[in-house]
């Protein structure tokens, strides 16, 4: 009863501050919005028992990406921010596409993930040990090779990032009049 | 259970926090002076009227690389937890994740990502 | 004669094991539990040496005056002297003396009997720069600096000392401390906390 | 229904426990520090105000609270307070997951000194930790000033850097406990009868160098070095608003990065341990408040070192501090790490 | 005599037309037609080895045509000679910003004290006055009690002094105060933005150690570009010394370097001793004395500094430490000459007043006690790593920017140039006590810190040597000069008539800040014609833009401390 009015509460946040996200103008109203969205998910995730993901979901997502944000933010133009400008109009029409690509894809990952995992079976797992040493017991085991691989992606996100950000950094200092 | 008690603690002190913030428009006294809201620099006329503005710091970088790491110890919590039971296959695993990550440090680091705001040989 | 500064870089060990850090933090807690050195002030006062250049006052006559000096400068203005009033014989030396000289007022006024007397005697004090240069000039001993360092007032007219004001004073200066030797600080007590910081046997004070 | 009225009562008496700490001692902590300077610094400190003071953080309070609302011109209202509310909010929840002592009965309920044990505890500590990171950078940015603009960017620098650190540092003892819960942690160490500071020094000064960076104490307080940015971002902000900012950043997450360390490495409630032979107690007679008082006394321990150090050293410049974390700490986690990876099954036997 | 000798100059009498060498016993000069002044002034800097500028200023005569007579004043630090270039014009003269940096500031002064104008000069703004001020203050023309076009806001009252019209009358005094407009102009003015924000770091700042104004433009936090506007604590000393007589100008000397009071006054002293030629009168006691204040005060100075130094880069514990043993010479000075700040304690002929009883004592205990607070202070910062890391490397000024940009004292020590006066041209007691100059090797940050901590023990080391001859000299021994002839040199503690004879003197004191001149012009009589005083703190000063350039803001505290500057020299 209590979760499922918690449930309720964060998700309708979520969804409100979702809103927000795509509605508001000003760029730090929505980087705040997106951390509220991000901290209601994580709340869900806890209302689920979910509780590594949602701890997760707080570090990685309402921390470091959104911090991340927030450096972003003194690069924004705020003349232009603050006169309500639409700027990158062309752009945000052009991912439209793309963000449904990416809506179809993931609903079909959940269609089949949903025929394909063991149901059940690992319920009793994470109530005996906890949640993260059943993820940790999974994924140190059966899916030890994708763990490897991701240190490679997280490699080459790393190399990209450094290239991609010093390269900036180059031109934007040489613009500097 | 353990989270409603968070949660209840959340509302609790949020509405601590939201007297604090109004506590002193309603105790404290009300003047009128001309330049007592005026942003502190030194006393002097501003030479930009908006902090606002644009402010460059060259260590966003930073902030990327924080967002690699913390995904990185997202995967090194849970191995951290159960590496017990794991042994010279889980020390194996994570060492070789270590080194890889290590390699991308020190890249960055050669590149100069993990320098502060400006590099000296740009001056 | 000319001497080159330098400090070695430091050595691994001191690197590794923070000895930098431990020799600073162990003088710090060392000053710790040492006794408190500051006067409080409202409550505790120094008592300012003698040579203090403090407020303004003037000596009255009480028989102590500079002879042969007062004598001939009361005879050349043909000054009144009046037992416990201001010794001043209105020479004006002090005001020439003055880097400030707005700062005085001086007028004298003739009695009756053909003598003078000084009757306005005005120093505004917000001008005056406290060097000291009207006492040398003051050729009878009668203007001088006392030990009044707390100065501070509500309104303009505090500032300025006229005759009354600065014959108090003398008196007052008379009484106290004419007759302290000249040494360097009188109230030794209260500074000892400042300058035997360490030395629970404090050693004895020439007084 | 019974269950959940008894778990409401005693929840929030914990809460209120938590607040008296976070508010009360808090404030208090306030008089420690100015009396700890003042003795380093051969001053008596605050001496009017009650006896040798002890009423000045009542009376520095009164005056904080009737103090004029003044607010920036050219600033964000809303942000301007939203700012304090994400101060406050996120760095007293912390205290959630800091367990002060062992289990015990009162009136036949279990009651565990912990508002929540969760399983994740040490990873909401530091998510719950970094989040003061906005509240500084909306703080900077809402107050419309330049100096506090500076300060709140110099401290999202130095936050991005030292969580990074901070998350590695803790892998160590979570290795050697096993699991992520604070209050298990400490049962480990109980069990297992060893500090982990002894198995962790390395871990543990690196911990302590990202508490004090963390918290803005010297020598990391370059987001308010008050000769170069006067007070940084809380320069726009007066009254209580300001009594807050360093009440959350220099006391309450002092305290509570302390509580997490004295969990970690100083074995939590237990008493003082010598490595292979077990515990000893001093403080037997005390019955079952020793553990308690154990706890209190080696976040009081810790806390004031920090006071120590912040009154003896000078403070970096802010790129170095950065460049440290980078190139100095994060490499010294990785060797930790594996030090700790090689080491543990030796003590699992 | 530090002064050069007139025929080391014939050769250049062929070369240079019109140069007329003239020497006196206080100085030589050298003067030339405007034309050639750069010649001879690029001739004396690059052949002759006169690197080190010291100072540039004007003396204006309304009555006569061309009515400005320029000065310039070198300095060769190898064979310790200084000479005084002189020239002529009517308001136009060529700049000199190429040859030595310093200059451009000494010529900002001179444009707006007399308003000339300087050919080649790229940055001719007012050194002191906003922008939009319409006078030249220090033209003979300019009236004392200045214009009256506004009052100070703070003078119009008259409510709490009204019946004292004799004493309170503040017709006389006007002052024109800038507004809120007048200082944004003047800040435009000074620095064209370009880069991303310009910073207000001062006037009222904790960092900036007085009321100095600096803006620095930021790229983040990055110094793009710095300058400074002088000029908050302006108050015209050296209008005011053509209007004192030489003891009363004295008053004024205390609150030019208000952290080194008796240094300066003990400048001024031996200047107008010199220009009166009674230095050999002086009684051995009284120059004793001087020399011990003034090195107890350069060691008060320099605690303050320290404790000032710590406290900016965050080690607030050392600025209480140094402050108790400041303190402690506090009370000396007080319990000596009666004043803790300004002090006012020399006089033309010697000092007012003998030691007090008991003051040896005093100052013995203090010299054996303060080497173990310095060794503590040192064991807590020198080798600190926080403390190298924040000076090693930071603000590096070289041997040849000391030259150009004119800098005097420890900054000029740090770097390597031992030029310290006490031994180069020893006044007062100096020529016979023992002391070992400091100096540094790579001119950072970190070497002007080792040097000021290294000089405050020397002090200690002639502090030491004048007790122990002071000790020996009878309690009686005479601490003011007799005048030989009372009827041509009076001779007065008070100074009242002190008359000089005409002629003028270019005469400067180490302080602790550098070296403080006095350029003394008389045309006879008891006031001197014109004053020009050469501001260690500010010639050091000017150095700040350039070491400030791509440097981080918190270095600019780090990087101004270590200058050392105090305004009310720098301003006057």
């Amino acid at each position: 009863m209590i979760q499922w009015l918690v449930f309720l509460l964060f998700s309708t946040l979520a969804v409100v501050s979702g809103l927000g996200v795509v509605l508001l103008s000003n760029p730090i109203y929505v980087i705040l919005a997106l951390l509220s969205v991000l901290v209601s998910v994580a709340g869900i995730f806890f209302v689920a028992g979910a509780e590594l993901v949602g701890a997760l979901q707080l570090i990685i997502y309402a921390v470091a990406v959104t911090v991340f944000y927030v450096f972003v933010l003194t690069a924004v133009p705020w003349e232009k921010a603050l006169k309500k400008d639409p700027f990158y109009r062309v752009e945000g029409l052009l991912s439209f596409p793309l963000v449904l690509l990416l809506y179809a894809e993931m609903l079909l990952v959940f269609l089949i993930g949903v025929s394909v995992s063991p149901k059940g079976q690992f319920r009793e797992f994470v109530r005996q040990f906890g949640n993260t040493e059943v993820v940790g017991g999974i994924l140190f085991s059966k899916y030890f090779l994708a763990f490897e691989l991701v240190s490679l992606v997280l490699l080459i996100g790393m190399i990209g990032a450094v290239i991609i950000g010093r390269k900036e950094a180059q031109t934007y200092e040489g613009d500097t009049p | 259970m353990g989270y409603m008690a968070l949660l209840l603690f959340f509302g609790v002190m949020l509405v601590i926090a939201l007297v604090f913030v109004f506590v002193n428009s309603l105790l404290g006294p009300k003047t009128s002076d001309a330049l007592q809201d005026y942003p502190y620099e030194c006393g002097v006329p501003l030479y930009d009227k908006s902090a606002q503005s644009t402010f460059h710091q060259g260590y966003y970088l930073l902030g990327l690389l924080l967002l690699l790491f913390d995904i990185e110890a997202a995967f090194l919590f849970p191995w951290t937890v159960v590496y017990r039971y794991l042994g010279l296959f889980g020390f194996v695993e994570m060492f070789l994740f270590i080194l890889i990550l290590t390699y991308g440090l020190l890249y960055a680091w050669r590149k100069g990502a993990l320098n502060w705001q400006y590099e000296e040989e740009s001056l | 004669m000319v001497k080159k500064v330098f400090e070695k870089p430091l050595s691994w060990i001191e690197r590794i094991f923070f000895l930098d850090f431990v020799r600073g933090l162990s003088i710090t807690i060392r000053q710790a539990f040492r006794r408190t050195i500051t006067t409080h002030y409202p409550y505790e006062k120094l008592t300012p040496p003698k040579r203090f250049r403090g407020f303004f006052g003037h000596k009255v006559v009480d028989g102590n005056e500079p002879q042969p000096a007062f004598e001939e400068w009361v005879e050349r203005f043909k000054i009144q002297v009046e037992p416990g009033k201001s010794r001043c014989v209105v020479c004006m030396l002090c005001k020439r003396a003055c880097p400030v000289p707005q700062l005085f007022e001086i007028e004298g006024e003739k009695l009756p009997d053909g003598r003078r007397r000084v009757s306005l005697f005005n120093m505004n004090m917000m001008l005056c720069t406290f060097c000291g240069f009207c006492v040398d000039a003051c050729p009878v001993d009668c203007l001088f600096q006392s030990d009044i360092h707390e100065t501070a007032g509500y309104t303009r007219k505090d500032s300025v000392l006229d005759l009354q004001t600065l014959e108090r004073i003398g008196r007052d200066w008379q009484r106290r401390r004419e007759e302290e030797p000249d040494r360097i600080w009188i109230d030794d007590y209260q500074r000892q906390r400042l300058w035997y910081e360490n030395n629970p046997h404090l050693p004895e004070v020439k007084r | 229904m019974e269950g959940l009225i008894v778990w409401l009562i005693i929840t929030l008496v914990k809460i209120l426990v938590i607040l008296g700490i976070v508010l009360g001692v808090g404030a208090y902590l306030t008089l420690v520090e100015r009396k700890v300077a003042a003795h380093i610094q051969r001053r008596p400190g605050p001496m009017v105000v009650g006896w040798h003071g002890l009423l000045q953080p009542l009376a520095d309070g009164i005056k904080l609270l009737t103090k004029e609302d003044l607010f920036p011109r050219y600033g964000n209202r809303f942000l301007y307070n939203l700012a304090l509310v994400m101060a406050l909010v996120p760095a007293t929840l912390v205290f959630a997951v800091v367990p002060f002592g062992p289990e015990f009965k009162v009136f036949g309920v279990e009651v565990k000194p912990i508002l929540t044990d969760v399983n994740v505890g040490l990873l909401l500590v530091f998510a719950l930790g970094s989040m003061a990171v906005f509240a500084i950078a909306l703080a900077g940015w809402a107050s419309n000033s330049k100096y506090a603009l500076i300060g709140s960017m110099r401290k999202a620098g130095i936050v991005v850097s030292y969580e990074v650190v901070i998350t590695f540092a803790v892998m160590g003892p979570i290795i050697l406990a096993g699991t992520l819960s604070t209050y298990e942690i400490v049962q480990k160490q109980i069990e297992q009868e060893l500090w982990y500071i002894w198995l962790q020094p390395l871990a543990f000064v690196v911990y302590m160098f990202a508490l004090l960076a963390e918290t803005g104490r010297v020598p990391f307080d370059v987001q308010e070095a008050e000769a170069e940015l006067v007070t940084g971002f809380t320069v726009e902000y007066g009254g209580m608003k300001f009594g807050l900012f360093p009440l959350v950043e220099w006391y309450i997450e002092v305290l509570s990065l302390s509580a997490i360390a004295v969990v970690l490495f100083l074995g939590g409630w237990s008493p003082i341990n010598i490595p292979f032979l077990g515990f000893v107690d001093p403080l037997f007679f005390l019955g079952p408040l020793s553990p308690f008082v154990w706890f209190i006394l080696k976040v009081s321990l810790l806390f004031l070192f920090v006071l120590w150090l912040h009154w003896t050293l000078p403070r970096y410049r802010i790129d170095q501090i950065t460049e440290t974390a980078w190139k100095v700490m994060l490499p010294l986690t990785f060797v930790n790490l594996v030090l700790t990876a090689v080491i543990a099954p030796v003590l699992w036997g | 005599m530090p002064w050069v000798k007139g025929e080391e100059f014939v050769d250049l009498k062929q070369r240079f037309e019109g140069l007329e060498i003239e020497e006196k016993p206080t100085l030589t000069t050298l003067q030339v037609p405007k034309a050639k002044l750069i010649d001879l002034l690029k001739t004396l800097k690059e052949e002759k080895g006169y690197k080190l500028f010291l100072d540039h200023s004007v003396v204006d005569f309304p009555d006569k045509r061309p009515r400005f007579q320029a000065f310039y004043t070198l300095y060769n630090v190898e064979e310790k000679k200084r000479v005084l270039v002189k020239t002529w014009t009517d308001g136009l003269l060529p700049s000199i910003e190429k040859l030595w940096f310093a200059g451009k500031w000494a010529e900002r002064e001179c444009y707006d004290m007399f308003g000339i104008q300087y050919e080649g000069h790229e940055n001719l703004v007012r050194a002191f006055m906003w922008e939009t001020y319409q006078h030249y203050p220090l033209r003979k023309d300019f009236p004392l009690e200045g214009y009256a076009t506004e009052y100070l806001p703070s003078l119009n009252e008259t409510l709490w002094g009204e019946n004292l019209q004799g004493l309170m009358n503040y017709d006389r005094m006007h002052t024109q105060v800038p507004t809120l407009e007048d200082l944004e102009i003047t800040e435009r003015r000074r620095l064209q933005k370009k880069a991303q924000i310009v910073l207000n770091w001062g006037p009222l700042h904790p960092g900036t150690h007085g009321t100095m104004w600096f803006l620095f433009d930021l790229e983040g936090e990055r110094v793009y570009q710095c300058d400074v506007i002088l000029g908050q604590l302006h108050r015209g000393v050296e209008k005011l010394a053509e209007n004192e007589m030489y003891n009363q100008f004295l008053v004024y000397t205390d609150r030019m370097d208000y952290l080194s009071a008796l240094c300066s006054n003990q400048a001024w002293v031996v200047a107008v001793e010199r220009l009166l030629g009674i230095e050999e009168l002086v009684p051995e006691k009284a120059k004793y004395i001087r020399t011990m204040m003034a090195e107890l005060q350069r060691i008060n100075s320099h605690l303050l500094w320290l404790g000032a130094y710590a406290l900016d880069l965050g080690a607030l514990t050392i600025f209480l430490y140094a402050f108790k043993e400041r303190e402690k010479l506090m009370d000396i000075i007080e319990g000596i000459t009666g004043a803790r700040l300004t002090i006012s304690y020399t006089r033309v002929g010697g000092v007012r007043m003998d030691l007090p009883e008991g003051a040896v004592e005093v100052i013995r205990a203090f010299v054996k006690r303060f080497p173990k607070e310095l060794k503590e202070w040192e064991t807590i910062l020198s080798r600190n790593r926080i403390w190298l890391r924040r000076n090693v490397g930071v603000g590096v000024i070289s041997k040849e920017d000391v030259y150009f940009y004119g800098l005097t004292g420890p900054v000029a020590r740090g770097s390597g140039v031992p030029y310290d006066l006490r031994k180069f041209e020893p006044y007062d007691a100096y020529g016979w006590v023992d002391f070992d100059v400091p100096v540094g090797e790579s001119g950072d940050v970190y070497d002007r810190y080792l040097v000021r901590l290294e000089e405050m023990r020397q002090s200690l080391r002639i502090v030491e040597q004048c007790l122990h001859a002071l000790e020996k000299m009878p309690k009686d021994a005479p601490f003011f000069a007799e005048s030989p002839d009372p009827k041509k040199l009076k001779l007065p503690l008070d100074g009242i008539g002190l008359k000089v004879p005409e002629g003028e003197i270019y005469s400067s004191g180490e302080n602790p800040r550098g070296e403080l001149g006095f350029y003394i012009y008389s045309t006879g009589g008891v006031k001197p014609y014109r004053v020009k005083i050469r501001p260690g703190s500010m010639y050091n000063l000017c150095v700040y833009p350039k070491l400030m350039k791509d440097r981080v803001v918190a270095d600019a505290v780090t990087i101004l401390a270590s200058l050392d500057p105090v305004v009310g020299e720098i301003d006057r």
